[in-house]
């Protein structure tokens, strides 16, 4: 335990949609590549050999946890890189065909922020409504299809409100129409069973710190026959697709983690108990909050609730004094002041989405950890809405503040 | 990147001085708004041009309460023409520092000052021969980058 | 040492051109982030700012290293990866003014691939000839420039041949004509002192594996109020131009790597002899040899020698069966069949490139180690040599084969 | 990625079978060239249309030493007809395998044993009624990727 978690009575890490910490298993499945096996698996010798076998190894299990081929799947150094890979990719392959795109308004920023670059270079990009829950409607998403429609990409599960979207029903009518699918799956891989032939899509990406790898390592499937451009030329790594001497370690260590974490998805069940307890027990001693996102098509660990009158940084702050690590929006854009864009999708007016706590527990968490937070949340909230100016105004009857 | 709080920022959100409404206050004033992500209002109580008193209340991020928190330290016991010469520099200054991406709420802390030194000027019939700041729109106070 | 290592009585590694051991001190500064300082450093918990303070210590002693800027230095997944965001990211930021790039023909794959992709984009680009010992001319370089020119772009130290280039001088020129220039010193850097100020130039890319850092982490310095677009769009990470969650482990072992390299430039005067003796040692026992790059400006480890009448591919493979590590080429392109880029530049006909090796040594590297390459390698040339029918057609006073 | 070589590749590539001249050869043939980065030369002695002696010499990688050794080890003791039904398929298998970017040696191992058998037909006299294959350029015989 690192310093700060000593701090409190209790540490509960309730953030594992950020980044999860590195498995004791897949540590040790990494080491002897840092030390021993260092060689550049392009290269000839024996040492080199080693690291190249061990790469393709770890392409070759990867594929079959995901039902796709080994020469599928391509290794990339996040799920940033993956996400602006495939969108990137697919769209400069098929401009010629024509420049619109079709995604949704709750994607993570690696894919947003990629669709807003590639409009700036003469793409044109849909972003879909999502309902209340954060559901893409396949009507809308179909309707959205024009015959100058060259991607459609929609994640498969939320991030923040963990909305898991109905992937297979989407990629079949995008299938239809003959355009490539792409689905950011980095919260799904892990937590929900995926398969990318039964999911019908064209390229999947997922990332290896939400399943207890290191951050910095990635994967990109790419359906065979698919038409995508590279985003980093040069050597002739990974089929000549993505330039870099290749990660071993991380390789390596992203393919045990998968196995560990595939073979773990029937064990989930326990957390989305726990899940629940946690949902239900928040809503029921905290007024003036709302869970955000469905209640059913959500992933197993995630809790994201609303709490009126107050902002989520000084919560997610006064939480970690309690020792419970948390977060407020997406982790990505908390140095922003911008409220999250997904709240913002599902309807949640500004003042609202300002005071949104996600806690996502795991397979580590433990009855006791959710007994915790049970305990430390409600006062804490408490001692922010007095003092809060809004609740002060709420408590005198007045109208709540708004533009 | 985390939002790196120096320890007295920490201090000031995890202990805030002057939380609170003063009922019979002398002047109230109120910035930001809830849009933005940050609202303080400021109470005080004032006795011959000097703040006797002042209680804050904010809805906001950390850098937010502990800005609002400094600043009536800051003016507790000064003269309004003083607390007038308060700059968001100073409860920078007084805090160790902000990260950058939070500098915006020690701007908001002077303004909560002047926008409640004006409410006492409104009640007491003087001119309000200085700027208030904020007009409430994020883009004036907020400097987003 | 892996098991490949003890199959012959001696292993010696001779290729750090192309990768080096990840250092024990390295590993160790790095493991602590992988198993208690897991934080997500966009998070706002103590856990979390543990791992931001780390990559921010991180940045500012490699910006120290480097004589820049903390917020010039941004942290990338590879040299290949750093390449790219230079060339495609200045190439897209200055589109309106121009369309032309300047180059060299022996720029690394990952300069080289990226200015071909970019030619497809409708930019225009010049290769500079490099003279036999792989030097580009200033004169050529200056004539090269044009009023259309966005980016000019040069290696500092060459991956194949060591050579050296007068990048202070070539970068000067290209400031007085306004012309971002950026230089690939993967190779340079814990090679020879690299100072970004004193060279001048506007990016420099350099690469962690090359300095007993791990594979899959590289760093791109970019001046402050250099124009460049992000090549990974996302997350607020590395200030909103390079998205991904933050890799760190290796951005930690990076500058710890860093560190220990650039303390040991001093020391490399004892590798430069070593391969002084290697060159010569070689090439007064092996007839038909030449060295190829400048015997002067070279990189203090880099030795490479054609061998007339012989293969590289069986060359090395040999001496893996003697345990000695090496190269032929570059490593990223050994899988295809055409002969080094590089080699050709410098005038190397196609039979005498393909008959290429490559070692490169370091700190590492012993007096006995130079021993042994020079006992082992003469008798595996002349077994080869014995099997050519090249050699044997030069013994028989015919004419060397060639188109 | 690395050349990943089989057991048997290894195995031929650092014993090489056959490796030599034949000073009195009966045929002798030559396919690639020093360009594409193999040349393949082999020496038959022929005894009533029977192979009983062949040698190679080859400048080429790993796979093209391996596979000129693996080709005159399948075609010795053979018949002239027997030697030209040798496909680079069967080179391939009896190596248990070739990476994708070596499959090219294999056709020029199959076209070495092709182009000493016209050699031989030729000094004979007879008329060559088998396709030689490799014509000399890279490109016909190398199956870049
Ligand atoms: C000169 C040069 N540039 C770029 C690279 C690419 O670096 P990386 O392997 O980290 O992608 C290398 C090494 O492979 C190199 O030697
Ligand atoms: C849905 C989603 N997509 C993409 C990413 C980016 O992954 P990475 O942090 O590996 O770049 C994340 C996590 O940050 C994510 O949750």
């Amino acid at each position: 335990m690192a310093d700060s978690e000593k701090k409190s009575a209790r540490f509960v890490y309730a953030d594992n949609a950020a980044t999860t910490q590195v498995s004791p298993k897949v540590l040790e499945a990494m080491l002897p590549y840092f030390k021993d096996k260092y060689g550049n698996p392009s290269s000839l010798y024996s040492l080199s050999r080693e690291a190249a076998e061990a790469v393709e190894d770890a392409r070759a299990k990867i594929a079959e946890l995901l039902g796709a081929r080994p020469n599928e799947i391509y290794f990339t150094a996040s799920g940033s890189e993956a996400d602006n890979w495939a969108v990137k990719g697919a769209a400069r392959a098929n401009m010629a065909k024509g420049r619109h795109i079709v995604t949704s308004k709750i994607e993570h920023h690696a894919v947003l922020h990629t669709c807003k670059a590639l409009e700036k270079e003469g793409f044109e990009v849909t972003y879909l409504d999502v309902d209340s829950d954060g559901l893409v409607d396949p009507e809308e998403f179909r309707e959205a299809l024009r015959s100058d429609t060259i991607l459609a990409t929609v994640m498969y599960a939320n991030n923040e409100i963990g909305t898991v979207q109905p992937i297979s029903e989407l990629a079949a009518i995008a299938r239809e129409r003959k355009i490539p699918f792409f689905t950011d799956a980095v919260q799904a891989v892990g937590n929900l069973p995926v398969d990318v032939k039964e999911l019908g899509v064209d390229m999947l990406a997922l990332s290896g710190h939400k399943i207890n790898a290191p951050k910095g390592i990635g994967a990109l499937y790419i359906k065979n026959g698919t038409r995508i451009k590279s985003l980093i030329d040069g050597g002739g790594q990974e089929r000549g697709r993505r330039a870099g001497t290749e990660n071993v370690p991380y390789i390596v260590g992203l393919a045990r983690a998968l196995e560990i974490a595939v073979a773990r998805i029937p064990e989930l069940e326990r957390v989305r108990m726990m899940r629940d307890r946690l949902i239900d027990g928040i809503l029921s001693t905290i007024p003036h909050s709302r869970l955000n996102g469905s209640r059913e098509k959500r992933l197993p660990g995630n809790v994201n609730i609303a709490f009126e009158f107050i902002e989520g940084e000084s919560l997610v702050l006064l939480l970690d004094s309690a020792g419970i690590a948390a977060s407020t929006g997406s982790a990505c854009s908390t140095a922003s002041l911008e409220p999250s864009h997904v709240l913002l999708a599902i309807g949640l007016p500004h003042e609202k989405a300002h005071g949104s706590l996600r806690l996502s527990i795991s397979h580590e968490t433990t009855e006791e950890d959710v007994d915790y937070i049970l305990e430390k949340l409600p006062p804490i909230v408490e001692r922010l809405r007095a003092m809060s100016p809004l609740y002060e105004d709420f408590l005198r009857g007045k109208q709540v503040h708004s533009t | 990147m985390a939002m790196i709080y120096s320890e007295k920022v920490m201090d000031h959100f995890s202990n805030p001085r002057n939380v609170g409404e003063i009922p019979d206050a002398d002047a109230v004033g109120e910035v930001g708004n809830a849009v933005c992500g940050d609202i303080m209002k400021m109470y005080l109580k004032i006795e011959d041009d000097v703040i006797v008193d002042v209680k804050f209340k904010t809805f906001g991020c950390g850098a937010a309460i502990a800005t609002s928190s400094m600043a009536t330290e800051l003016i507790k016991g000064k003269t309004i023409k003083e607390a007038l010469e308060l700059t968001n520099k100073a409860v920078v200054e007084a805090l160790d520092g902000l990260p950058p991406a939070k500098l915006h709420c020690s701007v908001l802390a002077e303004e909560a000052v002047k926008s409640a030194i004006a409410d006492y000027y409104r009640r007491q019939g003087r001119e309000i021969d200085f700027d208030i700041g904020c007009d409430g729109h994020c883009d004036a106070c907020h400097n987003h980058h």
